[in-house]
């Protein structure tokens, strides 16, 4: 029947526009994984505040949230770099997997308390005068918004990939996310790198966060949602790895977009977590990530 | 706090709205009246004199998933007390709130009721806010013998329990507040009523079961499904749905929504550029700010929703109430949560209980309230043996951009707009 | 002699890069092998590879005559197979004589006996006199010095009375007096019956101990036979210095 | 040390046992019920994050797998002492048991953190599903359970009795692991898995083990929460909250320990129910739930218990170099030579 044809497309259409968002917010995330092998659990609180930021800028000085990004992508680095040096650096090597992953929800919590202080816990959202404008092509919609989100999250991800693979800081961290200890050997300062490295993924939550208002309304306690499909999205792609975490998430926003549209919206988170179970099962490191065993 | 959950938190914001009574001079008049006993207890409590405040401790969410229904609660209980004791209390005695916050979790509304009922010994206690709490703590006030008043706690779940001793302070319970809707189209003469429809429900205790209640009446009428889905509490993204709603073509849109999802939708129609002939939306749609802010306020036209308290309600002491509000709180009359307006009535309650019986204990709330109708601004309240309303509430429309009631005739300002304008129109 | 440990055309890589590269080597039963090699020759793959810590790409792996490809580091050592770490890895927060219990192997019906049991110590306790650190039984092993940790480490692995060790680096980081020590303690085992493969940088040590000797280039045996012959190799020259 | 830890367990049963006896008022009985399951959650979290190392977070689904299991259940039987519900536990830790096994299979091939995301995971899983099978669970409409018929005087009693029955259930296993070789394994798992893998500990068995019966604990707990509740709804009874919770209090005392986990569920449930009873309207409570929470983790990593054993030892160490010569045993190795060497930190560099 062409109708669920045209669904099925419709729904495709919107999960990759959707997954350019995803995949900047989890670019950040593995990032910090693969740097500082810490499980960021307050990547979705960053992205949240960011909104906020773009959120107040708007509505209290007119401007376009998507001409404040490089703004809000300088504040949400030097808080990164802040919350590395404050809450990360002190940990013990010692099971600094497990503190992490607690000392960063407690950051979650602690920016949502922020948050909930500073904006309330009404849903905001930042509706710009073209929020409501889609185009039509063979009959497919394709919303504006959507389609900045997807672009600009192309850009955003590109400039990244740029600043990784082309500059030295990048050739740092990427010899850090391979191994960490030659790295150090080879007169990179892990320490230097793993809080400018934080406040990197910390920053890309700027640009995501400025999209993510402009996509769906959002409070305070919107983190929750996000992080538990950040997580998955990250895993599902391989921990530390860019680009898996970039095919993971069209993978996921796409599987639940087309789920929600032929099936039933009822269904599309879970669909995507019966594949993350699968992939688990048949690959533990994720789709591109690798094995590593203690310092073998 | 969990992922499934995004909307919960401003459930019944405007689940549902109640028209406050204020039911002010008529208890004024009797402050003087000999008060015995607070507390029905059976935890022991003193008897308190004459003169001793009456204690009234409620718990809401303050923090957590339902923060902002539950701070909308708390103004409502607030501003009664302080109007109560204006005219020289209850009885002749003080009321005095005690508001804890339940940070919206099960475990912490049952600590919260225990303590208020065994530690604190207050004298009355009223409800939390969401049907989903209310249950607990509605099991604990039955256990000590307390009246349990409650203005946001409509589920079905909520009446299955078949407690005695609780009140919904709404017109009707959640499930029935879009019957009005129901009886309008109903009333419509043949040629104008719409043969198809489409349902989108929100999977919740206050937002689903509206829709589906529509949707028996209207398949009892005639009126042919062509779409129903019902949706997660999660879905961020409502264009998949709103997309096969457009491709059904329906006459009638029926959405059982809450808040943030009622503007998605409305959202994601005007994009698709789908506008259908009717179109009713349980909530979110009522709310007389945001609606018009979030979905831009020259698509709101046409758009029905169900109300017990709104601006302007024709209730004859909303007036004063919107002054006392305005006056505590600032902002205007159309800053104010309908929550607030219910949670205002639970108090209304208790002052006319006090007024025709004398007395102000449990065992006396109890069986006043369960016995007649209770004379309040939106008709009259009356409850069934497990604690339903057995009101109706007001179908509103967006008319000119402004929320005004349409049916039933009694509460009337203007006439139902139909077919829906386009969007922007 | 027969072969205790053949390894016919293993292949590991890392992305691109081939660790090791259709390799083959044999331990002979009742030799001390040592293999040796330049940095990045791929001696410690090996070692993982052999010990299953890492899964080969490719190749062939038997012991005591049995094909035991794919099998987990568990299993291997049940069967005796064992290896120490290049740090000297213990458990730090347990004490030396339970190191040296865990290490004894228990199966499954033993879960819920105590920690150490009578028997256990009398076995834990024989080692500890062999290796002189009855003193210590009791100390968690993070309060060993290192050189003491690679002896606990040593210790602990022949609790299994293993039939093959791989020694990684046993002399690394450790100071001359110990070095003397962690020889003695190879010979008597040594000479108790037990098989050596050993990764070794100080090349003395390597020759008055081992016999033969393994030279891994690229991920390749490129040598093998008595230490005698291993300078006097012109393959092996090139691979160290260079060309 | 036996005799003291047999006297200090033997007080401590007592103690709770007598509690109810005593004639408090029902709030406190409330708190004490809240008190007791999450010392039990704890606990039985222990087991496997304390313990083996692997940070469960998705303990929450077995929490709403055994109140759910509680709630079904008397959808089909009838309540009639009111003491049924309580019976039909153990059916529900074997229930978790049997799911948890081979979720722990494949989750716990993965390393710590991964396994901490795949957990989490999990959670929302059960969550969806408690949403989404409708016909069974109720759905979004939530699950009534049966009202406990018990006289009000005494209310409280056979929830708090429950509680207490897995808590000591729970400090039993944790004893009992602690002093066998399942408690050596773990020790050795936990400090260097892959070290202990090449010496022959049933690794992959023995964090399965743990795992199982850690949620078959969690699960119990779960059912007598849910009767007492009166009501469960997918978003309260899979709820990350209650993770978080049991993994903080375990933080808080001190993970790894027999007592820590009580002893953090003994200052946080209460503090946590009395601050948001007192003071819950202040909007600053989640900051300062936060910043205690990020001081404790930097100021005492390991936990309260540890740091204060630490400090005393340190003490009576001074003391005694300061009276005489140490004992023999307790000094530092100084014989071995080599022991100029720097000691590297951590098992895996």
């Amino acid at each position: 029947m062409t109708g669920s044809v045209h669904a099925l497309i419709q729904g495709v259409v919107l999960g990759i526009l959707t997954g350019g968002v995803y995949a900047l917010m989890a670019s950040g995330q593995t990032l910090i994984f693969g740097i500082m092998k810490v499980v960021n659990l307050a990547q979705g609180a960053l992205v949240i505040l960011a909104a906020y930021l773009s959120y107040t800028l708007f509505t209290s000085f007119g401007l376009d949230p998507l001409l404040t990004i490089p703004l809000t992508t300088v504040i949400m680095f030097g808080l990164g770099v802040v919350i590395q040096l404050v809450f990360l650096r002190p940990l013990k090597r010692e099971d600094s997997a497990q503190l992490s992953l607690l000392v960063t929800f407690a950051v979650a919590l602690l920016l949502e308390g922020f948050m909930s202080v500073v904006w309330k816990t009404t849903y905001r959202s930042t509706n710009t005068d073209y929020a409501n404008s889609s185009w039509t092509f063979w009959g497919i919609q394709f919303t504006v918004v959507r389609v900045v989100a997807f672009v600009l999250s192309l850009v955003a991800l590109g400039l990244l990939f740029l600043l990784l693979n082309r500059t030295k800081f990048g050739r740092a961290v990427r010899a850090t996310v391979q191994n960490p200890m030659s790295a150090e050997l080879l007169g990179v300062e892990s320490k230097r790198v793993a809080a400018l490295g934080f406040g990197l993924g910390a920053a890309t939550a700027a640009a995501a966060g400025s999209v993510y208002g402009l996509l769906y309304p959002f409070n305070s306690g919107s983190h929750y949602d996000l992080i538990s499909e950040l997580l998955s999205i990250v895993v599902l792609g391989g921990l530390g790895s860019v680009g898996g975490a970039v095919i993971a998430a069209l993978i996921v926003s796409t599987s639940s977009a087309v789920v929600a549209t032929v099936f039933s919206p009822t269904w599309s988170s879970f669909t995507f977590f019966v594949i993350l179970i699968l992939v688990l099962l048949v690959r533990p490191q994720g789709l591109f990530g690798t094995v590593e065993r203690g310092a073998l | 706090m969990s992922k499934a959950n995004r909307w919960r938190r401003s459930a019944m914001v405007a689940a549902t709205s109640a028209a406050v009574l204020l039911l002010a001079s008529a208890c004024a008049g009797t402050a003087s009246s000999t008060a015995t006993g607070g507390a029905g207890s059976s935890s022991g409590s003193p008897a308190p004199s004459s003169t001793a405040p009456l204690v009234i401790g409620a718990s809401v969410s303050l923090t957590g998933d339902f923060a902002d229904s539950g701070k909308a609660v708390k103004a409502g209980y607030e501003l009664w007390a302080d109007e109560v004791n204006k005219k020289g209390g209850i009885l002749g005695r003080q009321v005095q709130m005690k508001i804890v916050d339940d940070t919206s979790s099960p475990t912490q509304v049952v600590t919260n009721y225990q303590n208020l009922i065994t530690q604190d010994k207050v004298d009355l206690v009223f409800g939390p806010f969401s049907s989903l709490l209310t249950i607990p703590a509605s099991q604990v006030a039955k256990r000590y013998g307390y009246a349990f008043l409650e203005p946001a706690g409509g589920g079905p779940k909520v009446f299955a329990q078949k407690l005695d001793n609780l009140f919904f302070v709404q017109p009707a319970p959640v499930v029935k507040s879009g019957d009005v809707f129901a009886d309008w189209v109903l009333s419509l003469p043949a040629a104008d009523q719409p043969k198809t429809a489409a349902y989108a429900e929100l999977d919740d205790p206050f937002s689903a079961p509206i829709a589906e209640n529509i949707r028996a009446r209207f398949e009892a009428a005639g009126i042919k499904t062509v779409y129903q889905q019902v949706y997660p509490a999660e879905t961020r993204d409502l264009s998949p749905i709103m997309t096969k709603v457009a491709a059904a073509n329906p006459d009638v849109l029926v959405s059982g929504t809450q808040s943030e999802d009622a503007y998605s939708q409305v959202k994601s129609l005007v994009q698709l550029k789908f506008s259908p002939k009717f179109m009713y939306m349980s909530n979110g749609a009522n709310s007389p700010v945001e609606f018009p802010s979030k979905v831009g306020a020259a698509n709101v036209n046409g758009i029905m929703s169900a109300a017990d308290w709104y601006p302007g309600s024709p209730a004859p002491t909303s007036p004063a109430f919107v002054a006392a509000y305005t006056a505590k709180y600032g902002g205007s009359e159309t800053d104010i949560d309908p929550s607030s307006a219910e949670a205002f009535s639970a108090g209304q309650l208790l002052e006319a209980v006090a007024a025709k019986t004398g007395k102000i204990d449990n065992a006396t709330i109890i069986s006043s309230l369960h016995q007649g109708s209770w004379p309040t601004l939106v008709g009259n309240l009356s409850w069934d043996a497990i604690g339903q309303p057995t009101g109706s509430f007001s179908l509103i429309q967006w008319i000119n951009q402004k929320l005004v009631p349409v049916y039933p005739a009694d509460v009337s300002k203007a006439t139902p707009v139909y077919p829906k304008p386009n969007w922007g129109g | 002699m027969t072969a205790l440990l053949e390894i016919v055309g293993a292949r590991k890589a890392f992305g691109g890069v081939r660790a090791v590269d259709d390799c083959s080597l044999t331990v002979e039963e009742g030799s001390i092998t040592a293999l040796i090699g330049p940095n990045g020759s791929g001696k410690t793959t090996l070692f993982n590879l052999i010990t299953g810590y890492l899964k080969a790409d490719g190749g062939e792996f038997r012991f005591r005559g049995r094909d035991v490809t794919g099998s987990d580091p568990g299993r291997l050592y049940r069967q005796g197979l064992t290896r120490t770490f290049q740090q000297a890895r213990v458990f730090p927060h347990m004490t030396v004589t339970e190191n040296l219990v865990v290490a004894g192997g228990y199966s499954w019906r033993d879960l819920l006996v105590p920690r150490v049991l009578g028997r256990d110590r009398s076995r834990a306790d024989v080692l500890l006199e062999e290796f002189r650190m009855t003193h210590v039984a009791e100390l968690p092993a993070s309060e060993l010095s290192y050189g003491q940790r690679k002896l606990l480490e040593f210790a602990a692995v022949l609790m299994s009375e293993p039939r093959l060790v791989l020694l990684d680096e046993p002399t690394a980081g450790v100071n001359p007096v110990m070095i003397d020590t962690m020889e003695r303690h190879i010979r008597e085992r040594h000479a108790a019956g037990v098989t050596f493969l050993v990764v070794e940088h100080d090349m003395q040590f390597v020759m008055r101990l081992c016999d033969p000797v393994v030279v891994l280039d690229n991920g390749k045996e490129i040598f093998s036979g008595p230490p005698s012959e291993v300078q006097q190799n012109p393959l092996v020259l090139d691979a160290y210095l260079g060309t | 040390m036996s005799i003291r830890s047999l006297v200090r367990g033997g007080v401590f049963v007592a103690a709770l046992m007598a509690l109810p006896l005593l004639g408090f008022e029902h709030w406190v009985l409330n708190l004490m019920i809240f008190t007791l399951m999450y010392a039990a959650m704890s606990s039985a979290w222990n087991l496997v994050g304390g313990f083996a190392g692997y940070p469960s977070l998705g303990h929450a689904a077995f929490f709403g797998l055994g109140a759910y299991f509680v709630g079904l259940w008397f959808q089909h039987h009838a309540v009639v002492t009111g003491y049924e519900p309580f019976l039909v536990l153990p059916i529900a830790g074997l229930i978790a048991a049997v799911v948890g096994f081979p979720i722990a299979w494949i989750a716990m091939r993965t390393r710590a953190d991964v396994f901490a995301i795949v957990t989490i995971t999990l959670l929302f899983v059960a969550q969806t599903l408690a949403f989404n099978l409708d016909s069974l669970t109720g759905g979004a409409q939530g699950l009534a359970m049966p009202t406990p018929p018990f006289e009000l005087a005494r209310f409280e009693w056979p929830f708090y009795y429950a509680m207490l029955w897995i808590l000591l259930a729970s400090m039993g296993i944790t004893y009992l692991s602690m002093r066998s070789k399942v408690g050596l394994s773990l020790d050795a798992i936990r400090a260097d898995e892959d070290k202990a893998l090449g010496v022959g500990v049933h690794v992959q068995g023995v964090k399965v083990l743990s795992f199982s019966i850690s949620v078959a604990l969690v699960a119990m707990a779960g059912g007598v929460w849910a009767y007492y509740e009166t009501f469960t709804y997918p978003q309260f009874a899979f709820d990350p909250i209650i993770t978080i919770g049991m993994v903080l209090m375990c933080f808080l005392g001190g993970r790894g320990t027999l007592w820590g986990p009580v002893i953090g569920a003994f200052i946080l449930v209460p503090g946590q129910q009395y601050l948001a009873y007192r003071l819950g309207g202040s909007q600053f409570y989640l900051i300062a739930y936060a910043g205690v929470f990020l001081l404790i983790m930097l100021l005492m990593p390991r936990g309260i218990l540890p740091t204060i054993a630490d400090r005393v030892r340190r003490r009576r160490a001074i003391a005694a170099s300061s009276e005489g010569p140490p004992p023999a045993d307790a000094s530092p190795p100084t014989a071995g030579p080599g022991s100029n060497v720097p000691v590297p930190s951590g098992g895996a560099a």
